[in-house]
């Protein structure tokens, strides 16, 4: 039981592994930019982990509900939503690039690319 | 009263989540695309519009039920347009029904390459009944999607001749 | 409130404000004005911060008005106006600088949006100075980094494609390490104001927690501060941005990254982990000392110039994660006055680079034969910044060696051995230096090559003189760097 | 105990799809599953009660992320040629990372430990000061818009450049596609207008989905939305009509330069909020001073402020997703 | 309490059938069924979410089925679209081979 408590961090590491993986061992650029989401959606996971609390509902606070109410921590949802605003970003920049690259170079393998740059 | 509706609500749930249950098990068993297609879209509408009715019946504040029907509304226009955009694509692409003639032996141009299962060794399927059964909610889809393969290669060849 | 107390905030919403309005600016030549406006008006700010902090208090702004840890608040001291100073004014002097090399390379349809970038690009390296949230530090290194991918991708030359993505890539994971420390620090202490958590850190038992989020976040910002084994992103990152660009970028970005590794560094995990002096020491000497020789090496085989100065500032940086891992005043105080030193030499070795680059279209040593003749301005302010990079008395990186060999001697036995990988990285940096002054001063143009008569206009000779310039009063008279640098080492170090 | 059997079935689900993701060879296949990494995660915070951010999620990372990923994919190629084996150095960082992460959370929290360090400083405070101070029931929109607007000042202007930089690199050269006469398949590839059910029911939904984006714009004090989410759906509800009768439809119903000031108007409108708290004596994006009754002062600053976000990006989206559809058939 | 237990065991329901569109997803064969699987997980979702908002005591919270429903088809066209702009670019290469 404690272990399951846990579940979700074990989670977010295997995660933040396989993005990490993808982008590092993946030459193809648009297959690194999936990775990098994959990357940053582990670090959603964190966050949002930290903010249940047992019994808790979502942090609206709706007249005549039970003044007892236990409600789920708003500062790690706050963070979480600018984050992912952050990631669409950096993921349309990074698409961006990759279009711009493919018709300079025809490619989008970063070996390929490599290898042209080299004979330049 | 309270206790009727509740039984109600429940029998509608289960329902609908069997329906939705059983439409899993086509997806993973059907032996291709378009039978599969066929279980997929099927049970979306229909178990969704069971769980949606449970759901509706257990009330709520004053806005939910609104918003179920807003819903349900949405499932049930775009889930099937849902199904027809992509079978008419899956067609465009040159997917071919998997099929077998009347002695059973399958279609030459049969694409997926799935273990033969007992549902694909009936043998009785023509290829026409086979997308028949995808499209059959939309006759127009089976129009466009019959229409399509063969308006479209004439015309990117003659797009091909022009220009070189 | 008076505009005097408004001065924290201003220093960034003025750039903020002004950014949109120059994206909507589509005649021409207006959104440079506008950049430069912002930016002149942003280091005006920072100088008038930097002379209220300047006795040693902190201003403590509230944004929205919520008291700290709840709301975001603003945190300035001596150091983080003399880093804004340095951003503001890079910023500043790199605009005017480009004006003309600018409008040569960046085309007329994208200028809006590329002025815009700059403009945020300050705003995003202010913003991160003078923050005092762990939180909106990520916020603001978005807002720089992302800029700084658009000002990098302007470049002419296709490889610059490749080098945004690289950057892009590499920044983003280090953005997110960093994003992960946070979220374990947050996990450990319940707030993500830097002074609230340093307050409350001491009563956390997960040490593993604060460990690792103090692993995150070092490793996150060398990843964005090109400390070396992670600096892959940075040389053709350099290289193929526009020049000017390189100017900016090379004189600011990096450094301000390595200011928030201080910063966090210190003033949270220091007092707090048991050891943290060694844990820092053992990460950070090796990638130093790797980062010196490592750094150094490349350059002297590197051809391209633009190159060569990125590799030197692989190297460079080396000095300054030495002196964050002394963990002394010295130490700490030779980092940051080589942080403000090195940006000063960089910015102004850089312009030289643009003018040359304006003149002989080629940023390749063996094309810059005979440059010393003709154009002998520029190719004297090269030297001179060379100079600084060697660490030549009367030069600005002399004073900043001068802080770090006295830290290293405090340590003892080690430390000799620091002093000793100092100065044979100087040596290294003499033979980078004299291969391109060989090559400028002693080599005759090649028969082929369309020769070179005139010198760089005015409008780029005139900043670059004054950046050369500014760096050797600060050589002559360093009492403003050096007081401010100490003021703010001693803070970090105070309470232990 | 649900919601760990919930996390159970979803977690394990989120794993399995973002290893198929890194096996995969099929770029198409990739973006498909990662939309479904994005429906998971967004459900799995559903389940862990975060409304708002699953809706973000939901809008953003399923919707909007995968329809760009698509664009890019078009305009590039489908297949990942990477090499099977490639050299140590990533499978021995991601496995440093892993082993390092899981050394470290041994020591977190069990999810929903009520005595967790998180839920008893800062945030109680929130909770409790928020009906109090601002008077909205959503806690989210609160401390979003107010207590940490200076957070969500520098997350418009990270969207606004992220703008900026997809038009200076996809904008630069302009296709002459436009002006050209296109044939007859070319034009046809680039909309649906040949598909008449998609077409009427889609063209039927336009207007429902931006109504309801601006009901999630306007009702975000009360219950999960905000600027963000309905800029996203706002923005979907375009897009679907670009997808539907063709790019250049769309962007004569809403032209870029349209798009352009509503990007640079949102991002002004907030920092001008901001501005004017500091004309009226107050700190920067102190709404209380905007009105005498404090109270009311936040209402409207948060208001404004939640209109400039769902301004910029809705505006973003679009011109977005544009620049990509716009590089059109090469 | 009784319904509590039917909202869970349909929401245990509904998990199953998303995992079997998951698997679905990862084996394809080909890539429609994969487009199939997330067309079908999007609409489990739907569902999911609808039921889990119901047993949280929640419906407010249905806003979010709302735009899953919205975003769904959405992406769905988006793929159709693709496909389409598929066809052209091969026959675009078919050309180029031809014109070799």
């Amino acid at each position: 039981m404690e272990l399951l408590g846990l579940y979700n961090y074990f989670v977010f590491a295997v995660l933040l592994m396989v993005g990490l993986y993808c982008i590092l061992a993946r030459t193809n650029i648009i297959k690194s930019l999936i990775g990098l989401t994959i990357f940053q959606g582990a670090v959603f996971l964190l966050y949002i982990s930290m903010d249940k609390i047992d019994g808790g509902t979502g942090p609206i606070i709706l007249e005549g509900a039970p003044a007892d109410t236990i409600y789920a921590n708003p500062l790690p949802q706050v963070l979480i939503l600018t984050a992912i605003v952050v990631g669409i970003s950096t993921t349309a920049l990074g698409l961006a690039v990759a279009v711009r690259i493919r018709e300079a170079y025809g490619t989008i393998e970063e070996d390929e690319i490599q290898e042209m740059d080299r004979e330049q | 009263m309270d206790l009727a509706l509740d039984i109600i609500s429940a029998i509608l749930l289960a329902a609908g989540t069997f329906f939705v249950f059983a439409g899993g098990v086509g997806v993973m068993r059907m032996p291709d695309f378009y039978t599969r297609m066929h279980a997929a879209s099927l049970t979306d509408t229909g178990g969704a519009a069971l769980i949606i009715a449970g759901l509706l019946l257990q009330g709520g504040l004053t806005l939910a039920p609104v918003k179920l029907l807003a819903i349900f509304l949405f499932l049930f226009l775009t889930s099937p347009t849902a199904s027809y955009a992509l079978v008419n694509a899956a067609l465009l692409s040159g997917l071919k029904p998997r099929a077998r003639n009347e002695t059973g032996a399958p279609l030459p141009e049969g694409e997926a390459l799935q273990p033969v299962t007992r549902l694909g060794k009936r043998g009785t399927n023509t290829p026409q009944d086979n997308t028949g059964k995808a499209a059959a909610k939309q006759p127009a889809a089976k129009k466009a999607a019959a229409k399509k393969p063969a308006e479209k290669k004439p015309a990117a060849n003659k797009k091909a001749a022009k220009k070189s | 409130m008076t505009l005097h107390d408004q001065l924290p905030a201003l220093l960034v919403v003025v750039p903020l404000v002004t950014a949109p309005i120059a994206y909507l600016l589509r005649a021409h030549g207006l959104p440079w004005a506008a950049a430069v406006a912002a930016n002149v008006t942003a280091f005006i700010i920072a100088c008038a911060l930097a002379a209220t902090v300047y006795g040693g208090e902190t201003i403590i702004y509230e944004m929205g008005g919520w008291p700290a840890p709840y709301g975001i608040v603003l945190h300035i001291d001596a150091l983080s106006a003399l880093m804004a100073m340095l951003v503001t004014g890079a910023s500043a002097a790199a605009l005017i600088f480009g004006a003309k090399s600018l409008a040569d390379e960046v085309g007329e349809e994208i200028a809006p949006s590329f002025f815009a970038a700059w403009i945020l690009c300050t705003a995003g390296l202010t913003g991160m100075v003078i923050t005092g949230d762990a939180f909106n530090i990520f916020v603001f290194m978005e807002i720089s980094s992302l800029s700084t991918y658009i000002l990098v991708s302007a470049g002419p030359d296709r490889r610059a494609l490749v080098a945004t993505y690289r950057y892009i890539v590499m920044g983003t994971i280090g953005a997110t390490l960093y994003l992960i420390g946070v979220g374990f620090l947050y996990m450990a202490t319940g707030s993500l104001n830097t002074v609230d958590i340093a307050a409350r850190i001491g009563d956390v038992t997960e040490v593993r927690l604060l460990l690792v989020a103090a692993g995150f976040i070092t490793v996150g910002l060398a990843l964005k501060a090109a400390i070396f084994p992670l600096h892959s992103w940075m040389p053709n990152a350099y290289t193929f941005a526009p020049n000017v660009v390189t100017v900016f970028i090379a004189a600011a970005s990096a450094k301000v990254s390595l200011y928030v590794l201080i910063r966090i560094d210190y003033a949270i995990f220091y007092k707090n982990i048991p050891n943290h002096e060694l844990q820092l020491a053992l990460l950070l000497v090796p990638m130093g000392i790797l980062a010196l020789f490592a750094g150094s090496m490349l350059a002297i085989y590197e051809k391209n110039l633009k190159r060569l100065l990125a590799y030197s500032s692989v190297a460079q940086v080396g000095y300054i994660a030495l002196g964050i891992s002394m963990a002394s005043v010295s130490g700490l105080t030779a980092a940051i006055v080589h942080m403000f030193n090195h940006g000063l030499i960089k910015g102004g070795m850089f312009m030289a680079v643009a003018c040359l680059a304006l003149r002989y279209r080629s940023v390749n040593i063996a094309n810059l034969a005979g440059a010393g003749r003709a154009m002998p301005w520029t190719m004297a302010a090269f030297v001179i910044g060379g100079l600084g990079l060697i660490g030549v008395p009367l030069t600005p990186g002399f004073i900043s060696k001068w802080y770090l060999v006295l830290g290293a001697l405090e340590k003892g036995g080690l430390g000799a051995v620091l002093v000793a990988a100092i100065l044979l990285s100087s040596l290294l940096a003499v033979i980078y230096v004299w291969k391109v002054v060989e090559v400028a001063y002693f080599k005759e143009p090649r028969a082929n090559a369309v020769p070179v008569e005139r010198e760089a206009p005015l409008v780029m000779l005139i900043p670059t003189w004054i950046v050369v310039l500014a760096g050797l009063w600060i050589a002559i008279d360093s009492s403003m760097p050096v007081t401010m640098a100490t003021l703010g080492a001693e803070t970090l170090l105070g309470a232990r | 105990m649900m919601t760990i059997v919930f996390s159970l079935f979803l977690l394990t689900m989120l794993v399995l799809v973002a290893v198929a993701i890194l096996r995969t060879e099929n770029l198409f296949t990739a973006v498909m599953l990662s939309g479904i990494f994005s429906l998971l995660m967004a459900a799995n915070f559903f389940v862990l009660d975060a409304a708002d951010v699953a809706l973000t999620e939901a809008v953003i990372g399923a919707g909007i992320s995968t329809v760009l990923f698509l664009g890019a994919l078009a305009l590039t190629s489908e297949k990942d040629r990477s090499p099977p084996v490639g050299s140590w150095v990533p499978l021995i960082s991601a496995s440093a990372l892993g082993a390092v992460i899981i050394y470290a959370v041994m020591q977190a929290p069990r999810l929903g430990d009520p005595n967790a360090v998180v839920h008893n400083h800062v945030a109680p405070w929130y909770l409790e000061k928020t009906p109090e101070l601002i008077d909205v029931p959503n806690v989210v929109t609160a401390v979003l818009a107010s207590f940490r607007g200076y957070d969500t000042l520098g997350e418009v202007f990270v969207v606004f450049i992220a703008c900026m930089g997809v038009m200076s690199l996809l904008g630069r050269v302009r296709p002459r596609k436009d002006s050209i006469k296109l044939t007859e398949y070319e034009e046809r590839s680039r909309n649906l207008r040949h598909h008449l059910i998609p077409r009427i029911v889609g063209k039927m939904l336009v207007p429902f989905i931006v109504l309801f984006g601006l009901y999630v714009q306007f009702h975000g004090d009360f219950g999960p939305g905000g600027g963000f989410q309905a800029g996203g759906l706002i923005a979907a509800g375009i897009i679907l009509y670009s997808l539907l009768e063709g790019d250049w439809r769309g962007r004569e119903l809403v032209p870029e330069w349209f798009t352009s000031l509503m990007v640079a108007m949102g991002a002004l409108l907030y920092a001008g909020v901001g501005v004017v708290c500091m004309l009226k004596g107050g700190h920067f994006l102190n709404y209380s001073v905007l009105f005498e009754d404090p109270i009311k002062g936040q209402h409207i600053g948060i208001l404004l402020v939640e209109l400039g976000v769902g301004l910029t990006v809705t505006g973003v989206m679009i011109t977005v997703f544009h620049a990509f559809a716009r590089r059109g058939v090469r | 309490m009784m319904m509590e237990w039917v909202y869970f065991g349909a929401c245990v329901g509904i998990l199953v059938t998303m995992t079997l569109a998951v698997v679905r997803g990862l084996i394809g064969p080909t890539i429609f069924d994969r487009v199939l699987a997330v067309n079908m997980f999007g609409t489990k979702t739907v569902l999911f979410l609808a039921v889990v908002s119901y047993l949280s005591g929640r419906p407010d919270f249905l806003d979010l089925a709302l735009a899953y429903a919205l975003i769904n088809f959405i992406g769905v066209l988006a793929v159709l679209l693709f496909f389409q702009s598929r066809e052209v670019r091969r026959a675009a290469e078919a050309e180029k081979e031809a014109g070799k």
